[in-house]
């Protein structure tokens, strides 16, 4: 994977955060993300470029289940999130949409906004700032998930 | 070696004997939910990124309309008639400004022992009958709609051990905020919370809804109460059957264990903006508000309404402050009419909303501006969650909001 | 020489005899300011140099348009509000009760003989009482704020005489949208419309009111009903000579005297999107639709939702369509709660909102989308009003709504 | 006598306050906001078409409809210099004066004018299309004298007494 510039979110950082309610009814992920942390740093979208990465601390995605969470950050072309802990629903979507979500208890109080970082899914580690952090794996039940681009192209390899 | 009930309920649905912490299994939905939130890019998906798009048992699924009701702008009225039109042409179940989904499920589907996803955070809800509701992405209902089927890690357990009972003028949204307020907003993550103990014995079905509903907040995968009678008692009522009742083993596994004696319990007040920054409600009384919101499906119930309405009872809301009323759901409403509970909150000059989600989530129903404090009885108090990104929301129990809307700042029912 | 009502009114007002034509300044007896005009007549007070209200008491503030609020700044529009009124000592403040014209008439702020402006088209609905009453803009509102006094022309008067019983099924919106059909959209362009014949004597205040309230849909400035007994225990007041004197005298000069025959009423629709556009329901039955809406100024009242009660008792509303219905006050609310009105409603499946203009200004309250129907009780079908431009609206009667709803289409009742 | 040439764009009849600026937009906090959704619902372009100096051409009873004053001011921002119509609504006729934008009723105009060709018009005469002249009528004494002011807001200024105090160099300030 490729070197990706850092943005750095708080703990217990919230999907209303991520995605505001008022913009989840808009008809396409392509129309809302550019709402994506409106409250936190309205120009994000604009920053943002391919292969970049959010970080965040505890509890990543906490609130609500909209998938359109992971979907805009998914869109904004962010290699991944990482973070010390993620909730559940928010993991759980990631996975299912091919987002990337790495547990990394270290890197995240060690970098800042700006920061340039290196993620090795395949090694298990994160370099940023001249120093290599060791991140959990997913169990392969997910990775194979991710491995497949989400659920849905799993679905579609199914035979009927 | 023993299980708890969450455990149970997944091997059934996994059709196996034994599942413990931590294995990933297949299960076998007994239902789904989906609201006006996601499900127009569900059904997006299911016509776009499908080779062969199909329903496993549209028995199964719930359609359901609360989130933006009524319709408040073109854009919502399109998703929701994607959702519309895909219900009429697939046979789903469809209900539309009739209640909050959480609050119609409990209501006409939830079933003891039942596995059910919901396209909404607060599917966890479900426990309060002893079933197992978890909140999913729409990807993974469009994957549960498809298949029938979907995987579950399967999780850790917390037990929370309710002794004694609320004193009077505490209630069980005081409660569930004092454990979020200890455990933290991450304290269940990925995990079960498992009421129980003589405490719990003392709640109703629709308490347990309380506790159950915010169990998300604490990070919970679900949160659960064994059938007993009383739940049984309310189920027969509405004429249904449950689908297994479990209890938890003797030697059944717990990751941790708390203690929480409802007779110690206060009134409390979670501070902007997060649900885990809880205080005693006495430490933030006198905080000026614009708006007071009663609703949602954690606090929307007649139990609630009762609370609010008596407060209200001869009293005027404060001149500032705008006083949502937003039943959970059509039953609720006409419970609340009945009793008479309607035409107190008419009299105070409270605004009495159409059930639905309302000023909860913020994006089309009271929406509050710049600088602007909300206490509410909804879910979350997350920054901007209610309107303007500088605006806060207080979230207190029925008796709090309805307080503070008459003396126009936060105010405790003891204080008015 | 004779006089009509209008005529007779702004004499009264004026201390002089008018005739139609005639450029006069009225002193006006009472102002209705809503919400959604709030923060614009307020800085044009500040910008003409004004300081304070000429009367406080002949203020109204009424916020109706976006009640609930339903977008950040809308609550804009409150504070600025409060805070004129606060500024300037006005009383009469209304933040959730229900749409401006309904309380204007409902709390007795106008009176038979009043000239009264508010800064809503509509406004002309307080001819109900026999009242003039007439709709402005913000600018021509603050300048009354400042003066107490504006400029008119005295109207010329279109009179309409309907005589006889109306069928069964038939209501007073049936009879003014047949009326806006005869005279073209803008048939009354700068007139006043006078009603009377023993059909508008027998209906009730709440009747007279849709009528009124419709009469800028033909263009008028203002539109009349002679006060009766009915007028005078509506409003909580003694009519005296001179209010008993307000019809229109039998040597009035009219620019136009229309009359109907009640039995040739039916019940009718506006159709997308003008609301000249008149046709039999018998002519449209069968369109399928999505929604149905009671509510607003013209048919938010007891008595409409009563009538849609009527039908709707023991049914339900038919699968996948929306019944919105929005009483017009916290008064009507609470009147239809306690006569089992609501009930009936919600038991077939309405979609009960709090009083406030809702739909029919088409903020919030059951936006629609392309392609989809909409039978609403309000006063416009115009282009985009509910949604995008390809939605299309139906005017009806609340009799006629109600059996929409259940049939899910156009349907006589 | 005050003269001007532009270009048309030609509506049809009964256009609406809700087609010149529908209810949506009308709580934006500045007209500024507001102007780009002028006529959005009929013609979703034309606010960004129109330039300055332009003029509408346009049937019967233009601007029926609500009292909204957003109309004619957003019709004003919009940078057209006057609307030509065979009759217009009553409220917008006032909210318009009082803005001091120029309405000009003309029966035959619109039935003969294409949109995009250019117009010349003779304030309180006539207006010129093509070599024909139309003749149109003059405005009442009451309302020129508002327009002359240039709109309500001035006249009360004057009544108020504060652009006079301007004018003398002694601004109230």
């Amino acid at each position: 994977m490729s070197v990706g510039k850092i943005f750095k979110f708080h703990n217990d950082l919230d999907t209303d955060q991520i995605i505001p309610s008022q913009y989840l009814l808009l008809p396409s992920i392509e129309e809302m993300k550019a709402h994506a942390f409106e409250s936190l740093d309205p120009e994000f979208p604009q920053k943002v470029k391919p292969g970049d990465f959010v970080v965040g601390g505890e509890n990543f995605g906490c609130g609500s289940s909209r998938e359109q969470a992971p979907g805009v950050l998914k869109a904004l072309g962010v290699q991944a999130v990482v973070a010390k802990s993620f909730a559940r629903i928010f993991y759980r979507n990631a996975i299912n949409i091919g987002l990337p979500v790495i547990v990394c208890k270290e890197l995240p109080d060690q970098v800042e906004t700006g920061d340039e970082m290196e993620l090795s899914m395949a090694d298990g580690t994160a370099k940023a700032k001249g120093n290599t952090y060791p991140c959990t794996k997913l169990p392969p039940y997910m990775q194979q998930i991710l491995n497949q681009g989400g659920l849905i192209p799993s679905l579609n390899e199914e035979v009927i | 070696m023993g299980m708890t009930i969450a455990e149970k309920i997944i091997a059934l649905a996994a059709g196996v004997e034994e599942v413990k912490a931590g294995d990933i299994h297949t299960v076998t939905l007994d239902r789904m939910m989906s609201n006006d939130g996601t499900t127009h890019l569900t059904v997006d998906m299911y016509h776009t990124k499908l080779k062969n798009p199909r329903i496993a048992d549209p028995k199964k699924m719930v359609f359901i309309v609360d989130h933006n009701v009524p319709s408040d702008s073109p854009k919502t009225a399109a998703a929701q008639k994607k959702m519309r039109d895909f219900a009429r042409e697939n046979e789903i179940d469809f209900w539309e400004g009739k209640g909050v989904c959480h609050q119609i499920m409990m209501e006409h589907y939830v079933c003891p022992g039942e596995l059910i996803f919901g396209a909404d955070s607060h599917t966890c809800t479900y426990g309060a009958l002893g079933a197992f509701g978890t909140g999913v992405g729409c990807t993974d209902l469009l994957y549960g709609m498809v298949t029938g089927t979907s995987w579950v890690l399967v999780p850790e357990t917390i037990k929370f051990n309710l002794t004694g009972k609320l004193p009077r003028g505490v209630y069980p949204r005081d409660l569930m905020l004092t454990i979020i307020g200890q455990i933290g907003a991450s304290g269940a993550s990925y995990q079960v919370m498992e009421f129980c103990g003589d405490g719990a014995g003392t709640l109703s079905v629709d308490d347990r809804m309380v506790l159950c509903n915010l169990a998300v907040e604490a990070g919970a995968k679900t949160a659960i109460f064994e059938a007993d009678q009383t739940a049984l008692d309310w189920l027969a009522a509405r004429g249904r059957k449950p689908k297994a009742v479990f209890k938890s083993d003797e030697d059944a596994v717990y990751v941790k264990e708390y203690t929480f004696d409802l007779g110690k319990i206060q009134p409390v007040v979670a501070r902007p903006d997060f649900v885990d920054d809880v205080v005693l409600a006495k430490e933030v009384v006198g905080t000026r508000i614009d708006e007071a919101f009663l609703g949602s499906c954690n606090n929307g119930r007649i139990d609630d309404l009762r609370v609010g309405a008596s407060i209200l009872k001869g009293r005027k809301v404060s001149d500032h402050v705008r006083f949502l009323v937003v039943p959970a759901s059509q039953e609720v409403y006409l419970a609340a009419l009945e009793e008479g509970l309607i035409r107190v909150f008419m009299d105070s000059g409270a605004i009495v909303m159409n059930p639905n989600c309302s000023v909860c989530w913020g994006s089309c129903q009271g929406v509050i501006g710049e600088n602007e404090v909300l206490i509410s009885t909804g879910t979350r108090n997350f920054k901007g969650r209610a309107g303007h990104p500088s605006s806060k929301v207080y979230l207190g129990s029925a008796a709090t909001v309805a307080a503070s809307a008459v003396k126009g700042e936060i105010c405790t029912e003891d204080l008015l | 020489m004779g006089q009509t009502v209008i005529e007779k009114i702004l004499s009264r007002n004026t201390g002089s005899l008018v005739k139609p034509g005639d450029i006069v300044t009225v002193s006006v007896d009472r102002v209705m300011i809503d919400d959604i005009m709030m923060p614009f007549i307020v800085d044009k007070f500040h910008e003409m140099g004004f300081e304070k209200v000429w009367d406080p008491d002949k203020v109204v503030m009424i916020y109706d348009h976006l009640v609930p609020s339903s977008q950040q700044d809308d609550v804009r529009h409150y504070k600025v509000g409060d805070r004129f009124a606060k500024e300037n000592g006005l009383e009469h403040v209304y933040r959730s009760d229900g749409i401006c014209h309904q309380l204007m008439t409902e709390e007795g702020y106008v009176k038979p003989g009043d000239v009264v402006f508010g800064t809503d088209s509509h406004t002309t609905t307080y001819g109900c009482v026999g009242a003039f009453s007439t709709g402005i803009g913000y600018t021509e509102m603050a300048a009354i704020l400042g003066t107490g006094t504006v400029w008119i022309k005295v109207p010329e008067t279109i009179k309409i005489a309907i005589d006889g019983r109306l069928p069964d099924h038939v209501m007073s919106k049936d009879v003014i949208l047949r009326i806006i059909g005869d005279l073209g959209a803008d048939g009354a362009t700068y007139k006043a419309l006078e009603f009377c014949g023993t059909t508008v004597e027998q209906m009730s205040i709440s009747s007279r009111m849709t009528m009124a309230n419709m009469a800028i849909e033909a263009g008028a400035k203002c539109a009349v009903f002679t006060p009766d007994e009915k007028t005078a225990e509506y409003c909580g007041t003694v009519l005296g000579e001179w209010e008993r004197s307000l019809s229109g005298d039998g040597d009035a000069v009219y620019d136009k005297v229309i009359t109907y025959d009640a039995r040739g009423f039916e019940p009718v629709m506006a159709c997308p999107s003008q609301v000249d556009k008149i046709q039999p329901v018998r002519l449209l039955e069968g369109t399928a639709i999505d929604q149905v809406f009671i509510g607003s100024c013209t048919n938010g009242r007891l008595e409409d939702l009563q009538a849609a009660a009527r039908v709707l008792k023991g049914k339900k509303v038919a699968p996948f369509v929306k019944l919105i219905v929005t009483p017009a006050s916290r008064k009507v609310y609470e009147e239809a709660c306690a006569c089992g009105a609501v009930k009936t409603l919600v038991e077939a499946g309405a979609i009960l909102t709090h009083p406030g203009c809702g739909l029919c200004c088409g903020r919030a309250g059951g936006i629609l989308w392309d392609n989809e129907k909409v039978v609403a009780t309000n006063n416009r079908n115009f282009l985009g009003r509910m949604g995008t431009s390809k939605v299309e609206i139906y005017l009806a009667s609340p009799e006629v709504a109600a059996a929409c709803a259940v049939a899910g289409k156009i349907v006589l009742p | 006598m005050e003269q001007f040439t532009g270009k048309v764009w030609v509506l049809g009849d009964d256009i609406d306050t809700d087609i010149i600026i529908p209810t949506e937009y009308l709580a934006l906090k500045t007209i500024e906001d507001m102007k780009k959704y002028g006529f959005s619902p009929l013609r979703p372009e034309l606010a960004s078409m129109i330039r300055e100096g332009d003029m509408i051409v346009a049937g019967k009873n233009f601007g029926c409809g609500s009292s909204r004053e957003q109309a004619p001011e957003v019709i004003k921002a919009l940078g057209v210099r006057c609307v030509i119509a065979k009759s217009f609504a009553r409220i917008f006729f006032r909210n318009s004066i009082n803005n001091g934008l120029l309405l000009i009723e003309q029966p035959d105009l619109r039935d003969h004018v294409e949109e995009g060709e250019e117009i010349s018009v003779a304030v309180n005469s006539h207006i010129t299309y093509k070599g024909r002249q139309y003749p149109i009528a003059s405005l009442p004494e009451n309302l020129v004298e508002i327009l002359n002011a240039g709109g309500l807001v001035k006249a009360m200024r004057a009544r108020n007494g504060l652009d006079r105090r301007k004018e003398n160099g002694t601004d109230g300030h």
